[in-house]
C-alpha cells in the first residue's frame, strides 16, 4: 500500500520538477515589485517579499488588502501588471496554471475550486491521471485516492461525488489534492474558514508534516491564533501594499492588528449586557433532512449560538426553520403563537431573516451589482406602488455600504469582482436593513477581517438593542463561546447540550461536538 | 454548484454604462442607416422608412418577450411556432364569427396559457427550458396543423386586415404596436421591483429564493410574458398576411435570440435590457432591407447576416469588456 | 378495406397537397381502398420521404402513390421499392424507370404558362409586352420550384425578350419574407412591371405586398397555385393570373391507377394532367371553378 | 462572467448508475418495440428493422457529436446546416473528378475547419455557443446555396450512391456506421483522460484550468468532433440520397439536440454518455417509423413526438432525482 509520501514523491519523479533544490532557510521565491491592477483599481501596489525555503510563512491582512491577489499571481490564475517574481534565484513567468504546476508551486484557493460533478478521486487526480496505454486506470486511482485520505485522516469516500460534499469537506479535498502533487510551495488561503476546530487541527498536524519535509508554506487566515501557533514568519498587507514582515517570535497580536487597521483595537469581541426581553422564538421537536428533535428558545436582545462540527445539522436546522426546507416534525412557536412557515416569504414576513453560510452559492448574485444584492430583501419597501424609488435604493445601499466599510468605489459594481470578506459583508449588510425581529446568521464572519469582525459585532450589539433576537451559527467557537448569552452544541443532526454563557470551557464545548 | 471564472471582466450594468452601450448599438444602427442611404436613393424614401419600421416590428416584439427569459437564464424556443399557431387560432375565431375583438383576447389567453404551461414544466416538472419549448414548439405547430388541416384560414375581416398595413401620424402602426409594449416592458423591467428580482433569479436562483423572491412565481412570469409577446405577434401577423397559418414563423425564434444577443443580453442570464433586443431586431431588418434594396443574391444575404452576426457580437464584447 | 394503397406527397403542411390527399382519400372511399396519408413536413425534406417511402413499403402495400421531392434523390429508393410493389408516380418524376404509370404536371411548362400570361397581363397594362419583372421562389433546393423558374426564365429568354427580369430573389418559405422583398423590390425599382410568384405561400405574400400598396393596376403578379386568399386577391386585382394545376384529380387517379396496376391491369404509363392559368375573365368558367374550389374536406 | 445554479440535483454519474441509467433508457426503447409488434404485423420485420436502424443512424451519430459539446456546456446549432453543407462540398468534389476516397477525406477536413472555427469563436473572440454555430448555420446554408446556385449537384458514382443502401452481415451500413463512431467515442469519453477533461471543462471551468488542463483546447476539441461527426453525417446523406443539396438536413441540430437530451445528457454539462445519445436517437427514430406504420396522421406525429420529448425527459429526472 502505498501513503501519501509515495504517492507525492511519485508525481514529483514523474513531472520532473524543475526545482533545484534549495537549501533550508535562503531564499525559495521572492517577489520584486510585484504588481498587480484591475482596470483602475490597485489590488497589489508592487511588493517585494521573499519566502524562504521550508518555512510557514503567514500573509495577514484586511479584506481586500490582496492576499488573494497575491496567491493567483504566484499560481498562474491571473497576470501581473509588473513585477518580477524569482523562483530559486531564477526570473519566472508563471502565466498559466501550468507552469506554477509545474514548479511545484500549489494552492487552496479561498474559494473552493474543484468539479461538482466528478468524484473526489477523480478531482484529486485531475489533470494528473494514471494511464495505461492512453487509457486511464479508474480503479487504481480510486484505491490511491482513498489511501491518500485516510492518511490524511479525513475519513471522505473517495467514489463520492464532490458535490454531495460539504463546503468544508471540499476544502478538505483542496487539501488533500495540494498535499499529493509533489509540492514545494504550497500556499492556503484562508483553508479553516470552513473548517470547524476538530478538522483545524487535522489541518494544522498536515501542514506540520508538510514542512518537515521541506515543503514551504504560506499561510493566509484572519485567525491571529492561528497565525501565531503555526507561522514562523508573518507578512502584513494594506491597502495592496506590503507593510511589513515580522519573525513570528518578534511580534505580538496587538503589533500585526496596528500594522493591519492602521490604529489598535482595544477588543474584538463586543459583548454588552442587554437584558433578555420576551420571547421571539420558540422552536419544540423540530425534525426535518439533516437534523432531529431540536428544542429551543430565542428571547429579545439575547444571542443563541449554535456549535458543532462540520455537518452537525445547524445549516440545516436553519434553512428548516427558514423554510427552505421542509419539517417533518416539531411545532413553531413565534412570539407566543403557533404558526407554520412554509417557505421563505412566510419567514421573512414574520420578521425572520437568514444570512446563509455560502456566499457563493446561497448569498450573492454575483454578476449583479452589490447594490442591487444589497437591496434584494427589501425592494418592498423601497418601492412606491409599483415602481422602486431610486433615491431609496441608492440610500440604502450606501448606508450598508459605510456602515459595513465595504471596500468598493460604488454600488453599482459587481459582486463577483469583491474580495472574499467583503463579499462576506455585503452577504450581511442585505440583512441588517430588513428590519427583522429575528436575525439567523450562518457563520457571518468567515473570511472577514479583525477589524470588520469587531464591527459586525456592534452591529448585532445594535440589533439586539432593537429588540432583535440572534441565532449565531459558527464552527470557530471563540465567536460563539464569547458572543453567545445561551450557546446549543449540535452532534450529527441532535441538539446535544446547551450552556448559558461562560458556564463550560472551551474543552467541554468540543467534546460535546465531537462526542467523547 | 458553482461555475466560476475568476476574472471578471464584465462590469457594472449600471444605468449610465446600460445607456451607453445601447448609444453605441443605436450608432451601429445610424451607421448602417447613413451607409444605406449614400448606397441607395431609395433608402431615405418615407416609404422605406415606413417598410423597414414595420419589417422590424415583429422580431422586435418577439426579441423583447425573449429577453425576460433569457434574463432568467433561460430560452423560448417556442416562439416561432406560437406565433404560427396562434394566428391559426386568431384567423379560426374570427371566422367563426366571434367579435373581432374577443378573439384578440381569447387569442392572447392562448399565449398566456402556453407561457404557464411552460412555466409549469420548468417549475414543476424540472425540465430544462430548452426541451420543454422545443417540445412545445413540435406540438404547436402539429396542432395548428391539424386545426388548419395543413392549409390556410383566409381572414375575411377588411378593418383587422387592414389594420397592419395603416399608417398613425405617418408612422406605421406595427411600429406603434412596438412602442405599445415597449413602454410598459420598460418600467417593468427596469423600474419595478419585478425587474429586479428577474436579473436576480438569472443570477443566483438560490440566493434569490433566500433574499424572499418568489423564484417561481417570477420564472412563470418571464414564459408567460415571452408567449404573450408571441400571440400578440401572432395577432399581428394574422393582420400582416390576412391569413392563419400555422407553418409561419418558422424559424423567427432564432432570429429573436439572435436580435437580443445583439442588443447586449447574456444567454448566461441576468444581463439584458429593454432598448436592447429592439435596437438588435431592427439592425437585423436593416441588413434585409439594405441587401434587398442593393439587390444582393439571396444566398449572399444569408452569408452576409451570419458574419454581421459575429462581428457585432464580438465588438459588443470588446467594449463591454474594456469599459 | 383489406387492399392498402398508400399516398406520399411531398409535403403535408401545404394547401397543394391536402387537395392531392382529399382527391386520394375520396378515391379510396370511391374504391373500397385503404389509403394511408403520408409525406414529408417539407418539399426540401427528402431524406425524410425517403424514410417514409421505405416504412410505407414494409406495410406489405398494395401499391405506393408518390410523389418524388428531388429527382436524381428518389431514383434509387423507388426503383428499390418497385422490387416489392408497383409504384405511381404523381406530380414530378424521378430517376427512375420502375414506375408502372406517371400522372404528372410539368412544372416547366407551368412555368411556361406563367411567363405567357404576364407577358398578356402586362400588355393589356401597359399596351406593350416590356419592362422590368422579378421572380420570387419560396425556398431553394426544391425540385418543382427550379423547374417552374426555369420554364419561366427560359419562356421569357425567348418569347419575351424585351422583359428584364431584375430580380431573381429566394424567399425562406414564409409569407412574411416573401411581403418584406417584394415591398422593398417596389422601393428599390419604381419601374417594375411584373411579378412571378412560383408557389402559393409566396403569392399569398407577394400579392399582399400589392395590395398594400394598391399596385393592382401597375406591377402584375402571377402566382402559381389556389386557396382562398389568391382567389380573393385575384378577384380584387392584387394578383393578375394564377397557374392552377389538377392536383385533386392527380390524387383521385392516382389511387385509382394503382389499384389497377396492383391488379394487373393495364394502365397508361403518362398522364398529363395539365396547367391551366386562371384569370379574373376566366374565373367563372366551370371547369376552372372546379379547379380553384376543389372538394377538399 | 459567473454562471451559477445553486440545486444540484444531479446525482452521481457513476459507472454503475450510469449502466443503470442506460439500461433504463433501452427498457424504454425495447418497450416500444414490444408496443409496435403487438399493435403492428410489420414491425419486426427483417425488412422494418433494417429500416428503423437506417433511419435512426445519422440523427444518433449527430447527437453523439452533439453531446461532447453539450458536456462542456456548450452548444452546437450549426450540425444541420453542416450535414447539408458537406453534402454539397462531396458531391461538388466527386463531380469535379476528385477520387471518392480523397473527396471523403476533404469533406471531413472540411468538418474539422468549421469545428475549428467554432472553437476559435468561443476561446479566442468570447462569443456565446449558441451565438457562433447560430452564425455558422445562417453563413454555410448561403454559401452551400451559392455553390449549388440553389438547387442540387447530381452523383453520378454508383458505387457511393449504393453504399447507403447496403447491408453487411444483414446490418444496414448506416449502422455499422453508428458502430464504427460510436466505438472509438466511448474509449474517448469514459476511458480516456481527454474525456474526464471535457467533463471538468462543463462542471467547473475554472477548476479544470487551475489543474493544468488546457480548457481552450478541450474546448476546441469538442466543437472540432461535433463538426466532423456532422461532416460525416454530410458524406452518409449525400450517399443516402445520391445528391448534394444545402438545404437538406433542416432542424436536425434540434433533432439532435432532444436525442441527446433524452438520452440523459444535461444542458448544463458535464453530465453525458455515449449510450445515451444513440438510445435517444433510436427512440425519436421509433416514433417516427411507429407513427408510419399505424397511419398516424403526421401532424399528429408531431404533437406525439412533442408530448413524448416532455414524459420521457420528465421520467428521467424523476428517476435521477430518486437514486
Ligand atoms: N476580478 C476583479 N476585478 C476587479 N477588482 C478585483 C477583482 N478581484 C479582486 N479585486 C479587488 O482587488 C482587491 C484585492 O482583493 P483580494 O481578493 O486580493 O483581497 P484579499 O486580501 O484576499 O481579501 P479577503 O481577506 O477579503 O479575501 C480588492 O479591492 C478587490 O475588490
Ligand atoms: N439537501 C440535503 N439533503 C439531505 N441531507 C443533507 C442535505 N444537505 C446536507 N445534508 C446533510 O445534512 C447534514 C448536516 O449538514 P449541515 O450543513 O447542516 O451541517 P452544519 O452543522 O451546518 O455544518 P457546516 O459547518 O458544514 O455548515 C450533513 O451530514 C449533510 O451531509
Ligand atoms: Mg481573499
Ligand atoms: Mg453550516
Amino acid at each position: 500500500m502505498t501513503s501519501l509520501e509515495e504517492i507525492s514523491h511519485r508525481h514529483d519523479d514523474s513531472k520532473k520538477t524543475e526545482a533545484t533544490r534549495v537549501p533550508p532557510g535562503s531564499p525559495i521565491l521572492e517577489l520584486v515589485g510585484l504588481q498587480k491592477n484591475y482596470g483602475y483599481v490597485e489590488a497589489l501596489k508592487p511588493a517585494t517579499i521573499s519566502f524562504l525555503a521550508g518555512e510557514i510563512h503567514a500573509i495577514v491582512g484586511e479584506n481586500g488588502a490582496g492576499k488573494s491577489t497575491l496567491i493567483k499571481l504566484l499560481t498562474g490564475v491571473i497576470r501581473r501588471t509588473a513585477g518580477e517574481v524569482v523562483w530559486c534565484g531564477h526570473p519566472v513567468q508563471l502565466a498559466t496554471p501550468n507552469e506554477a504546476i509545474a514548479r511545484g508551486i500549489n494552492a487552496v484557493h479561498q474559494e473552493v475550486v474543484l468539479c461538482p460533478h466528478l468524484t473526489v478521486a477523480a478531482n484529486l487526480f485531475l489533470g494528473d491521471e494514471l494511464n495505461r496505454f492512453g487509457m486511464m486506470r479508474k480503479r487504481e486511482m480510486e484505491k490511491e485516492a482513498q489511501v491518500v485520505l485516510d492518511d490524511l485522516g479525513f475519513g471522505l469516500p473517495a467514489p463520492a461525488l464532490l458535490g454531495s460534499l460539504t463546503i468544508g469537506q471540499q476544502q478538505l479535498v483542496a487539501t488533500a489534492r495540494a498535499a499529493m502533487r509533489g509540492t514545494q510551495f504550497l500556499i492556503f488561503d484562508e483553508p479553516t474558514a470552513y473548517l470547524t476546530r476538530q478538522e483545524s487541527a487535522q489541518l494544522f498536524k498536515l501542514i506540520r508534516r508538510l514542512q518537515s519535509e521541506g515543503v514551504t508554506i504560506v499561510y493566509i487566515s484572519h485567525r491571529m491564533e492561528e497565525v501565531f501557533e503555526l507561522a514562523d514568519r508573518v507578512s502584513v498587507l494594506r491597502d495592496g501594499t506590503h507593510v511589513g514582515t515580522r519573525t513570528i517570535g518578534e511580534t505580538n497580536e496587538n503589533e500585526l492588528i496596528a500594522l493591519m487597521i492602521n490604529r489598535s483595537l482595544e477588543q474584538i469581541y463586543h459583548k454588552e449586557q442587554i437584558p433578555a426581553g420576551e420571547t421571539i422564538l420558540d422552536v419544540r421537536g423540530l425534525s426535518g433532512p439533516g437534523f432531529e428533535d431540536v428544542s429551543l428558545t430565542v428571547r429579545a436582545g439575547e444571542i443563541v449560538g449554535l456549535y458543532g462540527l462540520i455537518g452537525a445539522g445547524r445549516s440545516e436546522f436553519a434553512l428548516g426553520l427558514y423554510g427552505r426546507q421542509p419539517v417533518s416534525a416539531g411545532e413553531i412557536h413565534w412570539q407566543g403563537k403557533k404558526v407554520t412557515i412554509r417557505n421563505e416569504r412566510d419567514a421573512m414576513r414574520l420578521g425572520i431573516a437568514l444570512a446563509p453560510e455560502s456566499r457563493r452559492d446561497q448569498g450573492l448574485c454575483l454578476n449583479l451589482p452589490i447594490g442591487l444584492n444589497i437591496n434584494l430583501p427589501v425592494f418592498e419597501r423601497l418601492s412606491k406602488g409599483p415602481l422602486i424609488s431610486r433615491s431609496d435604493e441608492a440610500t440604502n445601499a450606501d448606508r450598508q455600504i459605510r456602515d459595513l466599510s465595504i471596500k468598493t468605489p460604488t454600488r453599482r459594481v459587481l459582486a463577483s469582482s469583491m474580495s472574499g470578506g467583503n463579499q462576506q459583508k455585503v452577504v450581511i449588510g442585505k440583512w441588517l436593513s430588513h428590519g427583522a425581529r429575528l436575525f439567523i446568521f450562518d457563520e457571518p464572519t468567515v473570511g472577514v477581517d479583525v477589524g470588520t469582525k469587531a464591527e459586525i459585532y456592534r452591529l448585532f450589539a445594535a440589533l439586539l438593542k432593537q429588540g432583535a433576537g440572534i441565532i449565531l451559527i459558527s464552527s470557530y467557537l471563540p465567536e460563539v463561546y464569547e458572543l453567545a448569552d445561551r450557546l446549543h452544541v449540535f452532534r450529527q443532526g441532535h441538539l446535544v447540550a446547551s450552556h448559558d454563557y461562560h458556564k463550560a470551557s472551551h474543552e467541554e464545548v468540543l467534546g460535546e461536538a465531537i462526542g467523547v | 454548484m458553482t461555475v466560476t471564472t475568476t476574472e471578471v471582466t464584465a462590469p457594472a450594468p449600471g444605468r449610465r454604462m446600460n445607456i451607453l452601450f445601447s448609444l453605441t448599438l443605436i450608432g451601429l444602427l445610424l451607421f448602417l442607416w447613413i451607409l444605406l442611404g449614400i448606397w441607395t436613393v431609395s433608402f431615405w424614401t418615407p416609404l422605406n422608412i415606413s417598410n423597414l419600421l414595420r419589417q422590424g416590428a415583429m422580431t422586435a416584439i418577439l426579441a423583447l418577450g425573449q429577453t425576460f427569459v433569457i434574463i432568467t437564464a433561460g430560452i423560448d424556443l417556442s416562439v416561432g411556432a406560437i406565433v404560427g399557431f396562434t394566428s391559426v387560432i386568431l384567423a379560426w375565431l374570427i371566422q367563426a364569427g366571434v367579435p373581432l375583438w374577443l378573439s384578440i383576447v381569447l387569442t392572447l389567453l392562448m399565449g398566456v396559457a402556453i407561457g404557464v404551461f411552460h412555466g409549469f414544466g420548468i417549475v414543476r416538472m424540472g425540465l430544462p427550458p430548452f426541451i420543454i419549448t422545443l417540445a412545445t414548439l413540435t406540438s404547436l405547430r402539429g396542432i395548428g396543423l391539424l386545426i388548419t388541416n395543413g392549409s390556410t384560414i383566409n381572414i375575411t375581416n377588411e378593418g383587422f386586415t387592414n389594420f397592419a398595413r395603416a399608417d398613425f401620424f405617418g408612422v406605421p402602426s406595427l411600429f406603434w404596436m412596438v412602442i405599445l409594449v415597449a413602454i410598459p416592458a420598460y418600467f417593468f423591467l427596469h423600474l419595478s421591483r419585478w425587474g429586479r428580482y428577474l436579473f436576480a433569479v438569472g443570477s443566483n436562483r438560490e440566493a434569490a429564493r433566500l433574499s424572499g423572491v418568489n423564484v417561481n412565481r417570477m420564472i412563470y412570469l418571464a414564459y408567460i410574458l415571452s408567449a404573450t409577446c408571441a400571440a400578440f405577434v401572432g395577432v399581428l401577423l394574422a393582420s400582416r398576411i390576412g391569413i392563419g397559418n400555422a407553418t409561419q414563423a418558422d424559424g423567427w425564434e432564432l432570429q429573436a435570440i439572435a436580435s437580443s444577443v445583439i442588443g447586449g443580453t447574456s444567454l448566461f442570464g441576468a444581463i439584458g435590457s429593454v432598448q436592447g433586443p429592439l435596437i438588435g431586431a431592427f439592425i437585423l431588418a436593416t441588413i434585409n432591407n439594405g441587401a434587398n434594396l442593393l439587390n444582393v443574391n439571396s444566398f449572399w444575404q444569408r452569408i452576409i447576416t451570419g458574419v454581421l452576426i459575429i462581428v457585432i457580437v464580438y465588438f459588443d464584447q470588446l467594449r463591454r469588456r474594456r469599459m | 378495406a383489406d387492399v392498402t394503397i398508400p399516398i406520399i406527397v411531398k409535403d403535408t403542411t401545404s394547401f397543394y397537397w391536402q387537395i392531392v390527399l382529399a382527391g386520394a382519400r375520396k378515391a379510396g372511399k370511391d374504391l373500397g381502398v385503404k389509403v394511408p396519408e403520408l409525406g414529408a413536413q417539407s418539399e426540401s425534406d427528402i431524406n425524410g420521404q425517403i424514410s417514409i417511402l421505405e416504412n410505407a413499403v414494409a406495410g406489405k402495400p398494395a401499391a405506393v402513390v408518390i410523389s418524388p421531392t428531388e429527382f436524381k434523390a428518389l431514383g434509387k429508393p423507388v426503383d428499390e421499392a418497385a422490387k416489392s410493389v408497383p409504384v405511381i408516380g404523381i406530380d414530378s418524376g424521378a430517376d427512375s424507370k420502375a414506375f408502372t404509370s406517371f400522372l404528372t404536371t410539368d412544372n416547366v411548362q407551368g412555368g411556361r404558362i406563367a411567363a405567357d400570361g404576364l407577358a398578356a397581363a402586362i400588355k393589356t397594362a401597359t399596351g406593350k409586352d416590356s419592362g422590368d419583372i422579378a421572380i420570387i421562389t419560396s425556398l431553394p433546393g426544391v425540385g418543382s420550384l427550379d423547374q417552374r423558374r426555369e420554364g419561366f426564365l427560359d419562356q421569357i429568354k425567348t418569347k419575351y425578350p424585351n422583359l428584364k427580369v431584375i430580380a431573381d430573389k429566394y424567399a425562406d418559405g414564409q409569407a412574411t419574407t416573401g411581403l418584406n422583398m417584394m415591398t422593398d423590390l417596389i422601393t428599390a425599382n419604381p419601374t417594375l412591371v411584373g411579378v412571378f410568384a412560383s408557389n402559393l405561400i409566396m403569392a399569398q405574400g407577394v400579392g399582399q405586398a400589392i395590395a398594400e400598396n394598391k399596385l393592382g393596376d401597375k406591377i402584375k403578379v402571377i402566382g402559381f397555385d389556389s386557396d382562398d386568399k389568391t382567389v380573393g386577391f385575384l378577384k380584387e386585382g392584387a394578383l393578375a393570373g394564377l397557374v392552377v394545376q389538377d392536383p385533386y384529380r392527380m390524387g383521385y387517379d392516382g389511387i385509382k391507377t394503382a389499384l389497377a396496376a396492383s391488379k394487373k391491369e393495364k394502365v397508361e404509363a403518362n398522364v398529363d394532367t395539365g396547367a391551366n392559368l386562371v384569370t379574373k375573365a376566366n374565373m367563372a368558367d366551370p371547369k376552372i371553378d372546379a379547379l380553384i374550389n376543389p372538394k377538399v374536406k
